[in-house]
C-alpha cells in the first residue's frame, strides 16, 4: 500500500499528474473515501500526485483532522466562559493560561491508545515524547506529566501483556526527559480489553512575552527541520494505526508501523529549543508529530502567510529508500520544524551543533499561497497549504440515542441488596479498599519519577499534583485528571460533567484555585450513531458544565475507533483541570497526621449507587443514574476549601468520588499512618455513609484551634457541613458497628496490584 | 570569599538544576559545568548529578566518562579535589574507576522511586563530615540501574577500609551487595551514592532536609 | 536484534561516541540482545524447536525485533524472525 | 555477557518464566549484550585489534563483563575477556 509500490516506474511529478488524469491511485487504501477524493481532485484542477495523495490522506484522517467531532468541539469555544486567564485559546498546540506574576502555563493531554496496544513500551513512551514536544513548541519549558490509564480486567493475561509495557514505556520516556510525574489515573475494566486507553498529559511554564505559534510568515524566511534524522516509522501509522480500527491488511511492508522513541534524543530537544527561544531566534515553530512533515508543513504555512517551498532531498535520512511519499509521511520521532530569519540562521545552527541536535535549512517561506514541494529537481507537491491543514472534510455524522439507553438507566443499583449486618459492612469495606480500581497505585507510580527539577510540592497519590513555578514567591500550579467511563455509560452528558466536577474538586482539594480544562475524549467508532450520541452528549456536556464553572476548555484530543469489532469501549471522557496557588507552602495535602483533630464532611449524601465502585466491587453491576451534578455546589465547595487553605483553617483535605467516604477517609488515615472513629451522621444509614458516591463532597481535617472559625465559615457561606469523627488510634472505627486495624487496610489496599502484576 | 561547587551537565544530565539549589541552599556558589569544557573554573569541589547521561545508553556512565570534562575531574580527584557522584554520577566515577565497582540492573527490572531510610556509615568523608557516624537519614532514591556490585574481595576490602559511606536501611531497594548505596575512595575525598541528597533540601518538596548535610559537610571541609 | 528499519538509539549513541574516544572506520553500529540458555536435555531437533517458539513468543518482540538461535560453537541456525 | 559469578536478575527473571509459559526444562539463562560493527574497510587483523580494543575500554565493563569479538558467519574469534 505504500504509494510506490504502485506500477509507477516515473516520479510522479505535478506535471506528470496533470499529463496523466487517469491514472488509478490508492486513495482508498490510504483511508480516503470516494468523496474525499473527489474534493482533492477539484481543489487541484488535476488528480493529485502521489506525494500530494500521501499529505491529504494523512491530514483528512480522523485524528489529525477532527472529521467526525469538529462540529461538536465547536461548543467549547462557543459557550467558553468569558476569562481574563486564556491567553491562547483552542486551535494551538496548546492552550495557554495566565497564572499571574508574567507567568504563563500551557498543558495540554494527549492520547496515544492504539499505538499502545500493539507495542505498549514504545507506544506509551512515544505519547509522552509527543505531548512534550507539543508543549515546548509554545515556547514552554516542560516541568510536569501525568498518565491517564485505562486497562482491560485486571486479571486478564493481555493486561499482563499490556500494563507493565504500558507503565515502563511512560516511565522510561518521562524519566529519562527528567520530568516529574505528579499524577494520572489506573482503571480496569473489561470494556477496555482490546482497547486500552494511554493518554498523556504535559504541563509547561514560561513568561507571557515568550509564547510562540505555529506559522511560517515573512518571505524569505528559513524553514528548518532539527532534531532525528527521518526512517520510516510510522508511516501510514496516522491513518492505519489511529484512524481505523485494527486489522493486519495493508500494512506496507518493511516500514514499521510502530514507532520507537528516544527520550535522549528529545532531552537535547528540549533543552536546544530553550535555548534559541531564549535568544528570541524563531519566527513560528511546530512540533512534529502524527504526519510527520506533512503536518508541520502545510500547518506552519497555512497559519501563515500560506507559501512556502521545501526541498525534500536535503531532509536527513536514516534510510536512504524511502520515497518522497514516505518520507512527508513519516512519524519518526523527536523531530522540531522552525521558521528562523536568515539573520539568526547562522545562530540557530549553532546552538543545535551545541546540543548536537543535527539542523537542516530545507526550505523556506515564499511570496504567494502555495506550499511547493521539490525532489531531484522537480515539483512534486503544488497545494494551497490550507486545504491541506485546515479546511479537511467536517462531517455531520448522524448520532442517535441508543436503544438500550433507557435499560440500562431502569436497571437501578439502588435494588441491588445491601450489607445487612456489621460483618458484612466490614468485609465489604476491605473488599471495596483492596479491589484493583480502589487499590494503591504506588507498584505503578513508583516506577516514575517524581522528584526531578526539584519543585514537585505534591504529587501521588495526592488529589492533585502540585508544581512550584517561582522559586521566590511561591507561585505554583495544580493539576488533576479524572474520568469514569461507567459514569458516562450510563448518561453521558453527565458523565463528562462528572468527570469535570471531579478534577475540580481535587484541584481545589490541594487549596488550588481552578482556571483552565483539557480534555482527551476516548470514544468508539463514530460510524456507530449510538456512540456518536454518546459523543454529542459528552461534548455539550462538558462545555456547557465549563461555562457554568467558569473554567475555559483551552485544549485537547480526541480519540475514536476505540472498539472491538461492533463493542465500543466506555465513553470516556478524560477532563484535566489546572488551577493556580499564590503560595505552594498553604497547600492542603491529603494525610490525616495530627491524632485528636477533627473530621468533618463537607457536602450532602443522597443514597446514589448507580456506576458506583460499590456496585461494580460487590454485584459487578453497572446500571441506573450516575450522581447528580450540581455544579453550583462544586464551586461552594471549592470556594471553601481554597479559603481554608489560605487561611490554614485545615491541615488536610481530600475529596470524595469512587468508593465514596470510606475510601477516601481510608487514604488519607494510611497515608498519615493514623486512625480514625467515625459516627454516623443523623439522618444517614451506614451504608449509605459509607458507600454512596454522590458528589461535591470532601473530608477535611480541622485543628481543634480552627473549629469555630471553619464552621462559622461553613454556616455562613451555606456550605453543608457535619463533623463525623475524629483522629485517632491505629484503627478505623465505625462506631458501635466495627473498627478495622490500619494495617489490615494497608495491606488490602498494597496487596493487589503487586500481586497481580509484580 | 564564597565556596564554589562546580556541577556538571552532561547531554542528558537531569538533577544538575537541583544540585545546584543545593548547593546555593547550603551557602556556596554552584558553578555550571559544560562537558565538552576540560576548564574546572576554578572550583573547589564537583558534583556529577543526577540523570541519564548520553540516554545512558550502553552502560549507565560510559560515554560520559570520556567526556573532556572528565578527564580533569579524574586528574584532580586523585589530587584530592572533592568530588561527589549521585546516581548517574556514582555510575559515572565507578566506570572512571575513581571509584570500585559496578551498578547494574536492579534486581526486580523496575525502575524505582522512594524514600529511603539510610545510614550514615562513614562520617569522616569530604561529604559526610556534618553527620554522625551511625546517623539515620532519609533521602529520595530513584534509579533503574542502581545495584551495586564488586567482587568479593573488593568488598571485604571496602568494609575493612570502611569505605562504605551508606547502607540501605529497612529494604534494599536494588539488590545491592551488602545493602551498599554508597562509597568512597580510599582518601575519603570522591563519595557516589545511588540515592539523592539534592532531592531533600527543602521541607516543601523533599520528604526530609536531611540531604543538605553533604553539602555543608563539603563547605566546611573547604572553608576549614 | 532491532529490526533494520527500526531505530535504534542504542546502537546509534554508540556509533556517535566512537570518534571522540578515536575509533574510527566504523560505518554502523547496531545493539541487540543476547541470551545463552542452558538445556536440561539433549540439544536435539526437538528441543532446538521449543528454544525457537520460546524465542519468537516470549524471548524476542517480534513487532520491533529479529532474532537467531544457534548452538554454541557448533551448528549455526538461522531463526524466522517474523 | 556479565561475568558467571556477577547476578543476572534479567536471566534469572526469564528463566523463573519458562515454565510459567509452558517451556519446560531451561536449566539456565543468562542474558546480555551484543552489538553489530559495520567497518568501513577490510576486516584484517589490525582492524580486529581496533575493535577487541573498543570492546575492552568501551563495549563492555570489564569489571563485571566477559565479551567475545566474532567477525560475523565466518571467523570465531575468542576475546581476552578479563
Ligand atoms: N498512572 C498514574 N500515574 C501517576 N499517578 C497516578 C496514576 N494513577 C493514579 N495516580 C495517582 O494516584 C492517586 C489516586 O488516584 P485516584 O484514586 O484516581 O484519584 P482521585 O480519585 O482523587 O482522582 C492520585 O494522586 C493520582 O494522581
Ligand atoms: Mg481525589
Amino acid at each position: 500500500m505504500s504509494p510506490t509500490s504502485h506500477a509507477r516506474p516515473q516520479l510522479d511529478t505535478v506535471k506528470h499528474a496533470a499529463e496523466t488524469p487517469d491514472t488509478p491511485l490508492p486513495w482508498a487504501e490510504l483511508g480516503l473515501k470516494q468523496d474525499e477524493y473527489e474534493r482533492i481532485t477539484q481543489i487541484l484542477d488535476r488528480r493529485p500526485t502521489g506525494a500530494e495523495l500521501a499529505m491529504y490522506s494523512v491530514m483528512w484522517s480522523e485524528h489529525c483532522s477532527y472529521k467526525s467531532s469538529k462540529v461538536h468541539l465547536r461548543q467549547f469555544g462557543e459557550k467558553a466562559p468569558a476569562s481574563d486567564a486564556l491567553l491562547v485559546g483552542i486551535g494551538e498546540n496548546a492552550g495557554v493560561v495566565d497564572v499571574g506574576q508574567g507567568y504563563a502555563v500551557t498543558f495540554k493531554v494527549e492520547s496515544h491508545n492504539h499505538p499502545s496496544y500493539i507495542e505498549p513500551y514504545q507506544g506509551a513512551a512515544t505519547g509522552v515524547g509527543g505531548i512534550v514536544r507539543d508543549i515546548l513548541a509554545m515556547g514552554a519549558r516542560p516541568v510536569a506529566v501525568m498518565d491517564p490509564l485505562r486497562f482491560g480486567a485486571a486479571d486478564h493475561p493481555d493486561t499482563h501483556r499490556v500494563l507493565p509495557g504500558v507503565v515502563a514505556g511512560i516511565g522510561g520516556y518521562g524519566n529519562c526527559l527528567g520530568l516529574p510525574n505528579i499524577g494520572g489515573e489506573v482503571v480496569f475494566d473489561s470494556c477496555y480489553q482490546g482497547n486500552p486507553l494511554v493518554n498523556a498529559l504535559c504541563v509547561g511554564v514560561m513568561r507571557h512575552e515568550d509564547i510562540h505559534l505555529a506559522k511560517a510568515t515573512g518571505p524569505g524566511n528559513r524553514v528548518i527541520l532539527y532534531g532525528a534524522r527521518t526512517g520510516g516509522d510510522g508511516i501510514g501509522g496516522v491513518s492505519v494505526l489511529a484512524s481505523e480500527t485494527f486489522d493486519d491488511s495493508g500494512k506496507p511492508a518493511k516500514r514499521p508501523a510502530v514507532q520507537v522513541g528516544d527520550p535522549f534524543q528529545e532531552k537535547l530537544l528540549i533543552e536546544c529549543t530553550l535555548e534559541i527561544f531564549a535568544e528570541g531566534l524563531v519566527a513560528g515553530i511546530q512540533d512534529l508529530g502524527g504526519a510527520g512533515l506533512s503536518c508541520a508543513t502545510s500547518e506552519l504555512a497555512s497559519a501563515g502567510s500560506g507559501g512556502m517551498r521545501i526541498d525534500l532531498d536535503t531532509v536527513p535520512l536514516r534510510d536512504a529508500s524511502l520515497s518522497p511519499e514516505e518520507i512527508l509521511m513519516s512519524e519518526s520521532q523527536e523531530r522540531m520544524c522552525a521558521v528562523v530569519t536568515p539573520e539568526n540562521e547562522a545562530r540557530f545552527l549553532e546552538i543545535c551543533a551545541k546540543w548536537d541536535v543535527i539542523a537542516t535549512v530545507i526550505g523556506e517561506v515564499t511570496e504567494g499561497d502555495r506550499l511547493e514541494i521539490f525532489w531531484r529537481g522537480e515539483q512534486i507537491v503544488d497545494v494551497p497549504p490550507r486545504t491541506v491543514a485546515h479546511e479537511g472534510p467536517v462531517y455531520q455524522r448522524p448520532f442517535a440515542r441508543p436503544d438500550w439507553q433507557d435499560a440500562l438507566q431502569a436497571d437501578d443499583a439502588g435494588a441491588l441488596p445491601r450489607p445487612r449486618t456489621a460483618d458484612e459492612l466490614r468485609a465489604q469495606v476491605l473488599r471495596l479498599v483492596g479491589s484493583p480500581n480502589q487499590a494503591d497505585k504506588s507498584w505503578i507510580t513508583d516506577q516514575y519519577d517524581r522528584y526531578v527539577l526539584g519543585n514537585t510540592v505534591l504529587a501521588q497519590p495526592e488529589d492533585g499534583g502540585m508544581i512550584r513555578i517561582d522559586e521566590d514567591t511561591n507561585l505554583g500550579v495544580a493539576l488533576a485528571t479524572d474520568g469514569n467511563g461507567r459514569y458516562a455509560k450510563l448518561d453521558p452528558y453527565a458523565g463528562a460533567q462528572l468527570a469535570l466536577a471531579e478534577a475540580y474538586r481535587n484541584v481545589a482539594a490541594t487549596g488550588a484555585r481552578p482556571l483552565a480544562v483539557t480534555d482527551c475524549l476516548n470514544f468508539g467508532s463514530p460510524e456507530d450513531p449510538a456512540v456518536m450520541w454518546q459523543f454529542a452528549e459528552a461534548t455539550r456536556g462538558l462545555a456547557d458544565a465549563c461555562q457554568t464553572l467558569g473554567t475555559p476548555v483551552t485544549g485537547g484530543n480526541v480519540s475514536l475507533y476505540n472498539q472491538t469489532g461492533e463493542v465500543a469501549i466506555h465513553p470516556t471522557p478524560v477532563v484535566g483541570v489546572l488551577g493556580v496557588i499564590d503560595d505552594v507552602t498553604r497547600r492542603t495535602p491529603m494525610a490525616f497526621t495530627e491524632p485528636g483533630q477533627l473530621i468533618y464532611l463537607l457536602g450532602d449524601t443522597a443514597e446514589e449507587f448507580g456506576g458506583s465502585a460499590w456496585s461494580q466491587v460487590v454485584h459487578d453491576h453497572l446500571g441506573g443514574r450516575p450522581p447528580r451534578v450540581d455544579l453550583a455546589a462544586e464551586r461552594l465547595l471549592a470556594e471553601i476549601l481554597i479559603a481554608a487553605s489560605r487561611d490554614g483553617m485545615v491541615d488536610a483535605a481530600h475529596d470524595l468520588s469512587d468508593g465514596g467516604l470510606i475510601q477516601a477517609v481510608t487514604e488519607s488515615c494510611v497515608r498519615g499512618g493514623l486512625g480514625a472513629r467515625l459516627v454516623v451522621p443523623d439522618g444517614l444509614d451506614p451504608f449509605t455513609f459509607l458507600f454512596s458516591e454522590s458528589t461535591a463532597r470532601a473530608v477535611v481535617a480541622v485543628p481543634r484551634s480552627e473549629e469555630t472559625r471553619f464552621t462559622d465559615m461553613c454556616v455562613a457561606r451555606s456550605q453543608p457541613v457535619t463533623r463525623i469523627g475524629v483522629i485517632d488510634g491505629d484503627a478505623i472505627e465505625l462506631q458501635g458497628r466495627f473498627a478495622i486495624p490500619l494495617a489490615e487496610l494497608r495491606e488490602a489496599g498494597e496487596r493487589t496490584l503487586r500481586a497481580l502484576f509484580a | 570569599m564564597t565556596t564554589r561547587v562546580g556541577v556538571v551537565t552532561f547531554p542528558g544530565s537531569l538533577d544538575d538544576r537541583d544540585a545546584a539549589r543545593a548547593v546555593k541552599l547550603a551557602g556556596a556558589e554552584p558553578v555550571a559545568l559544560w562537558h565538552g569544557d576540560k576548564d574546572l573554573r576554578q572550583v573547589d569541589a564537583v558534583i556529577l548529578p543526577g540523570g541519564f547521561s548520553y540516554g545512558d545508553y550502553l552502560r549507565c556512565g560510559a560515554i560520559a566518562r570520556f567526556s573532556p570534562v572528565m578527564e580533569t575531574i579524574v586528574e584532580q580527584a586523585r589530587a584530592g579535589l572533592p568530588v561527589l557522584g549521585i546516581c548517574n554520577g556514582f555510575q559515572v566515577l565507578c566506570e572512571s574507576h575513581l571509584l570500585p565497582g559496578a551498578l547494574t540492573r536492579n534486581d526486580h527490572l523496575h525502575f524505582i522511586c522512594r524514600d529511603q531510610r539510610l545510614r550514615v556509615e562513614n562520617a569522616d568523608t569530604a561529604w559526610t563530615a556534618d553527620f554522625a557516624a551511625g546517623q539515620e537519614i532519609t533521602v529520595p532514591l530513584k534509579n533503574g540501574e542502581g545495584g551495586y556490585v564488586a567482587d568479593e574481595r573488593t568488598l571485604d576490602e571496602l568494609e575493612a577500609e570502611g569505605r562504605v559511606v551508606f547502607r540501605y536501611l529497612d529494604v534494599n531497594p536494588n539488590g545491592s551487595r551488602r545493602d551498599i548505596a554508597g562509597i568512597t575512595n580510599a582518601a575519603g575525598n570522591v563519595v557516589g551514592l545511588m540515592p539523592h541528597p539534592e532531592h531533600a533540601v527543602e521541607a516543601l518538596t523533599g520528604p526530609t532536609t536531611d540531604g543538605l548535610g553533604f553539602f555543608t559537610s563539603v563547605l566546611r571541609k573547604l572553608v576549614a | 536484534m532491532l529490526k533494520p528499519e527500526i531505530l535504534d538509539p542504542q546502537g546509534q549513541a554508540v556509533q556517535r561516541a566512537l570518534p571522540r574516544l578515536g575509533f574510527e572506520g566504523v560505518a554502523d553500529v547496531r545493539q541487540g540482545k543476547r541470551f545463552e540458555l542452558e538445556l536440561a536435555g539433549p540439544v536435539d531437533e526437538a528441543a532446538l524447536e521449543r528454544v525457537r517458539e520460546m524465542a519468537r513468543t516470549f524471548l524476542a518482540n517480534t513487532v520491533i525485533e529479529d532474532f537467531r538461535v544457534r548452538v554454541a560453537e557448533e551448528v549455526e541456525e538461522e531463526g524466522v524472525g517474523r
